[in-house]
């Protein structure tokens, strides 16, 4: 079953009075409890893409639809973390990441109780009360994650959330990722600039067209699963790299 | 500042600028603006202007030289002159009369005029007074203190800057008696707050209540415009003690948006009571009033000199 | 597309699957507005303001006849009017008008100039800023009415101690919101100025004024509205001319018609002023297309 | 470390490394602040403003004994003292301060909190504050001292009428602040709200207050001085207390001592409700550390 | 010769009057010329070293020797990329990349002739006139790098300069780089979270101690140059990667 479909979408932006097209019709089917990575080259639309999808800006055209039904500018079916790591500056780390079960309706102390255990698993450990500012960037991230995450929603959009990580928080949270997903059933979309974590981690990879956004190639990941550091070193995963990197690589000749 | 209020400024040679500063656009300064708008200043070779000078900024601006004289009363010139070498002395009557009355709410009834009978009528009562420290004020503190009341136990004084709002502080019933002049008697008699004032200052008789004064020095330096000034001043008083409708048609010109009934009650008022001097000059009795009005309510006690004040030798010369 | 991607399972999507779908007519959008809407906007938003204002007028007038307000004291619009009017033929409303608002924006342009000035050199030394501050506060509570004997010889009485009012009533506003925006000014800007090898000097214009200027022009609006309140405190000291000695000399003559006239002629002169700010607002903040 | 680092060339560097370095004893920092400062800085600033207030105080002396200012409209430091220091034990000073500071810091409270909630409000509907904003600045920049007469109608000439002049000050301020706030609120820290499935009073709560706050705050101090100046201008008006009625009439009756006794005690009550603000402001702002 | 030298430096914050140690004495050479990398734990002080050696921030204990001479506090004597990009919102991109030279008394005409080519060959053709809020982050990012690279100093700080770049303008911009390093012997001081770009990049590679920051080793790298993508597929290149990677999780595992 398709849990996630988007039809037929587009979008155009005024600037200035010319149009600007941003995306242009993008078809997916994607279904329930997979994890599918978008990749494609800066400026390509893939934050675009998912700002519909969470129902933040009304497409051009087309649909999306979540379980069949029509969720066109429906915010809150989905979760979703923004590109920016967007934590407000004049809360804690831990109040930070409870602003979802706070407007679930859940009372603040509860809410905190939940989530200092996963601060403090999760490498936020001693900075649950310091403030956004007096962290580092890759702090920052972390926490913008785990606010989503603890958003407990079935299809989940992560605009690059490893983007500003150390390569080894990374790969310890792509680990983490994994198993929150295989654990949950949760359906993951994934933008990522990183090929080796798009294969790492899915199970099928859409590939952008440079500006406009296009879908240029969807791939199917079809190594087998429970997949661990030895996946990297597999023949087939070094295949689909190679593959994937040419056409980057075109894309980018083209640009 | 200089006494350079005077000094050749004008376009048309031997055309002096005078600027009068003036408390308040009021009615009672007819004169002042008769002798404006009829020429009188023009063929003394004056070319004369007011400025409203709130606050006592009319005194103030006389000592800094920006105006070359003021209208109003001699004793905000001698609480100034007090320290000054510089004084400023009057040289020209205008409003002769205390321009201030007491009116009631048509409910009470005054029982008689003497002393007893206004304390026994004013104990108790709250009065709108108008603006804290003006003349209408000072007067009714004074009249209080008079009939041996103390202003600030037995009655309740309410000082509304604003002498419009005197009326409705009595229309609304928030006070009993409300001091004024024209046009407020008249407006208050319309809206039916009051009758009739139960007591005018106008019967305290001559009284220097609106007087032209300039500094020492410029009657030392200047002393042919003073004169042409004083000379010009005496025709606006004869005009309008003499010629109503002409004095009538001068007062719709500079209170164009006044209604006439309002401006009509006015002028009868001030005829009546007569307000305005004929002559011109300042007795020692009508400057006595008002320093004696300061000196009781506290305001200035230092004491003041006739001679010092007052220089009647210009308004002498022109009606000789 | 090169030989090695042959293998790959590579499954084309795209807009050659065909799938019935409509145009989206109209969507709401929970955050991200639609430039589209601009002009019906604008539209509503004078429509609306037109109703509001009619709405207060007939409101006046009807109130006003049928006595539920005194008239006396309220006047009402049609008798403001025709005084307006009258004071405009045969008085000297429109002179008065043209002094006030003439006195209004000089002292306004110079306060915010030089307020602006004065809170952008607070940027280089905060000892000098933390000390001149309360001063400044003080200095700008001193009620200018009450000090008119002593304006008086300060500023004279013509037309350039209106000005002088205008002016005191908007500097240290426009100083303290220049103030306002030299500390929130971003420090890892100033940072990354001086990586380049900036003096203070080069941080303060590239990096320190362009940062305060929304907040400078925040205060604008608010300050036009002081500078018509100082141009009239400093008609009310001492004037020949101005609404504001209209309106006074109205109140001493009882004339309330007429103070009505002077106060529906600020309101409008105001309303005039505003949309000028809101004009150089836009102008000063319109090279800022990222806001 | 692994076996499998051994042959990868590696050379342990750190603090064994034996070198001469003194302690750095001062370096003159480019940019980033120490916090040792703090201190001996609030120390300087005292010291600073006791300075200048000094030195005023003593050329003001000076200049009038000497001749250069005529003591007659200046008045002198000592004379001003002695006649505050009558009218203090003689007169009505002291009521008159607590009368007009009380009148002022409820007209602030009153006008700080309306104004924020209604500038705050303006965030749920583009159309209802577009329309409005005029409307406010006008109102505003209507003057309040030439509708006497209507405002002792309105508002009575008791203590009240005081208060919501100081009210009438500061409001609208307050309210464009606020509304500042709201248009400067990160529009991406409302798209983050929303995908969190908020509503818009979550959004409301949660974003627009929050952040909103340092706006709010920034016009506290122009506020309070605009608090004072509304219950002075309600003291002209009319009134049986205050330092602004005894302003008045000591400029009426030409005793300009008093009536610097009144500039003075004035801007002394302006200076500590500044000081006021500023306390209130840290309070305000002290959960942000982050600035 | 030693073109930059690094004297034990440490750097202790006071935070709600507790000290708190953010950089342990610290020692480095870096020979003029060398590309050096720096990698370790988020956190873990690097970007405050960064701060001390620009002149920005006064350390604790310790001098900055430049060509020998003590350039502690002095700012403007290296180009310094900071990790955000720090684009001036209200100035378009051109002019936020000739700030370095306007600063230096170029005029803006001319210089803004000299910037044109560089943004028109390094990927934001047609962004020149466009507000930094107009563009993706990852071309912020470029921008912020040409910045530096206009301003022209002999040691280049770089701190994450392409953590927000995707993976293929990543690669482009790492060869480039290289290129303009050897063209100009810069010498190149890079913090990376990504192992394989601090070897495919450096000379040297100091690994940085969990917080509070401390070197931990410094690693030779005798790959051959010029390198080009057959670098990363050698043998001695994996044998270091493999290496570093045991390094840093034994970093992770403590912290
Ligand atoms: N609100 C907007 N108005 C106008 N143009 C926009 C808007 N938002 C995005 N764009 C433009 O649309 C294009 C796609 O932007 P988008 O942020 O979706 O790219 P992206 O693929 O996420 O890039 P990156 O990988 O750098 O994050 C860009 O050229 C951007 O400038
Ligand atoms: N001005 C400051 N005041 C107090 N603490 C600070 C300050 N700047 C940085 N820190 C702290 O010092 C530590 C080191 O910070 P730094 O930014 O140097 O780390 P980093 O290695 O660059 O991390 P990342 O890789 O995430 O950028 C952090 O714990 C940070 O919270
Ligand atoms: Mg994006
Ligand atoms: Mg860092």
């Amino acid at each position: 079953m398709n849990k996630l479909e988007i039809v037929h979408n587009s979008k155009t932006f005024k600037k200035n009075d010319k149009e600007f097209c941003a995306l242009q019709e993008t078809n997916m089917s994607i279904q329930s409890g997979k994890f599918v990575s978008i990749i494609g080259p800066s400026g390509c639309g893939k934050s675009t893409l998912f700002n519909i999808i969470a129902g933040l800006l009304p497409p051009s055209t087309g649909e999306v639809l979540l379980d069949g039904k029509n969720i066109v500018g429906k915010s809150g079916c989905v979760g979703y973390m923004l590109q920016k790591d967007l934590l407000l500056p004049w809360r804690t780390i831990l109040d930070n990441v409870i602003l979802g079960l706070e407007i679930r309706g859940v009372h603040k102390t509860e809410a905190r109780e939940r989530a200092l255990p996963m601060l403090q698993k999760y490498g936020l450990k001693g900075f649950e009360h310091h403030f956004p500012a007096e962290l580092s960037g890759g702090m920052r991230q972390r926490a913008a994650l785990l606010r989503t995450l603890l958003y407990d929603k079935d299809v989940i959009l992560l605009d690059e959330p490893f983007g500003a990580l150390d390569a080894q928080t990374r790969l310890f949270m792509q680990s983490w990722l994994l198993k929150i997903w295989s654990d949950f059933k949760k359906t993951v979309l994934f933008v990522t600039h990183d090929i080796d974590e798009a294969i790492y981690l899915s199970d099928e990879i859409y590939v952008f067209s440079h500006r406009p956004g296009r879908i240029k190639a969807k791939v199917e990941v079809d190594l087998p699963r429970p997949r661990n550091e030895e996946t990297l070193t597999q023949a087939s995963f070094q295949h689909l790299k190679k593959g994937l990197l040419i056409m980057l690589k075109v894309e980018q000749e083209i640009s | 500042g200089s006494a350079s209020g005077g000094s050749v400024q004008g376009k048309e040679a031997g055309s002096k600028n005078i600027v009068i500063a003036e408390p308040v656009h009021l009615i009672a300064y007819l004169p002042l603006y008769a002798a404006i708008d009829e020429g009188y200043f023009k063929k003394e070779g004056l070319d004369v202007k007011t400025i409203t000078a709130t606050g006592g900024a009319h005194v103030t601006s006389v000592v800094s030289g920006d105006a070359w004289g003021n209208i109003g009363g001699p004793e905000s010139n001698q609480m100034a002159n007090n320290g000054n070498k510089d004084p400023i002395v009057s040289i020209v009557n205008v409003v002769d009369r205390a321009n201030v009355y007491l009116m009631a709410n048509k409910k009470l009834k005054l029982k008689g005029t003497s002393d007893q009978d206004l304390a026994a009528f004013m104990k108790g009562k709250s009065i709108a007074a108008g603006r804290y420290g003006g003349s209408p004020d000072l007067l009714t503190r004074w009249l209080l203190l008079k009939v041996g009341l103390n202003p600030n136990k037995d009655v309740k004084l309410d000082e509304p800057a604003d002498a419009s709002a005197v009326v409705s502080l009595v229309a609304q019933g928030k006070d009993d008696i409300a001091n004024g002049a024209e046009p407020q008697i008249s407006e208050g008699i319309k809206k039916g707050a009051w009758n009739e004032p139960f007591y005018g200052f106008p019967s305290l008789g001559d009284y220097a209540y609106s007087v032209i004064s300039v500094k020492q020095s410029t009657i030392n330096s200047q002393p042919q415009t003073v004169q042409k000034f004083v000379n010009a001043m005496l025709k606006g008083l004869k005009l309008v003690n003499s010629n109503k409708t002409e004095a009538f048609k001068i007062l719709k010109k500079e209170f164009p948006t006044s209604s006439n009934a309002s401006l009509k009650a006015s002028m009868d008022r001030a005829y009546k009571d007569q307000l305005w001097s004929k002559d011109g000059f300042i007795t020692k009795a009508a400057v006595a009033k008002p320093m004696d009005v300061v000196k009781k309510t506290g305001v200035y006690t230092k004491g003041y000199q006739y001679s010092k004040l007052v220089d009647m030798t210009f308004v002498n010369k022109a009606n000789k | 597309m090169d030989a090695n991607a042959e293998k790959i399972p590579v499954e084309r999507t795209g807009i050659d699957q065909s799938l019935e779908v409509k145009k989206n007519t109209r969507v709401k959008a929970a955050v991200i507005e639609d430039d589209r809407k601009g002009i019906s906007m604008r539209r509503k938003v004078v429509i609306g303001q037109m109703i509001v204002g009619v709405t207060i007028i007939f409101l006046w007038e009807f109130l006003t006849r049928i006595g539920w307000l005194d008239s006396y004291y309220w006047s009402n619009p049609s008798t403001i009017v025709q005084t307006g009017w009258t004071a405009a033929i045969q008085g000297t409303l429109l002179q008065d008008m043209a002094y006030t608002s003439g006195a209004t924006i000089i002292g306004f342009i110079l306060g915010t100039l030089v307020g602006s000035v004065i809170g952008l050199s607070f940027w280089w030394s905060s000892l000098y800023s933390r000390i001149t501050e309360p001063y400044m506060i003080a200095f700008n509570a001193v009620p200018k009415l009450a000090l008119a004997p002593v304006l008086v010889i300060m500023f004279g009485i013509g037309f350039n101690s209106k000005v002088i009012m205008a002016f005191l009533m908007t500097v240290i506003v426009a100083a303290l919101a220049a103030y306002s925006g030299v500390k929130s000014v971003d420090k890892d800007l100033e940072k990354m100025l001086f990586s380049l090898g900036a003096k203070r000097h080069h941080v303060f214009m590239k990096v320190v004024v362009p940062s305060s200027v929304p907040w400078m022009v925040s205060s604008l609006k608010i300050n036009i509205a002081l500078a018509l309140a100082g141009t009239i405190v400093g008609e009310f000291i001492s004037s020949r001319q101005g609404v504001g000695r209209m309106i006074l000399y109205a109140g001493q003559v009882m004339d309330l018609n007429l103070v009505w006239v002077g106060v529906i002629v600020l309101s409008f002169l105001s309303i005039f002023m505003y949309l000028g700010t809101v004009w150089i607002e836009k102008w000063l903040l319109k090279n800022r297309k990222y806001q």
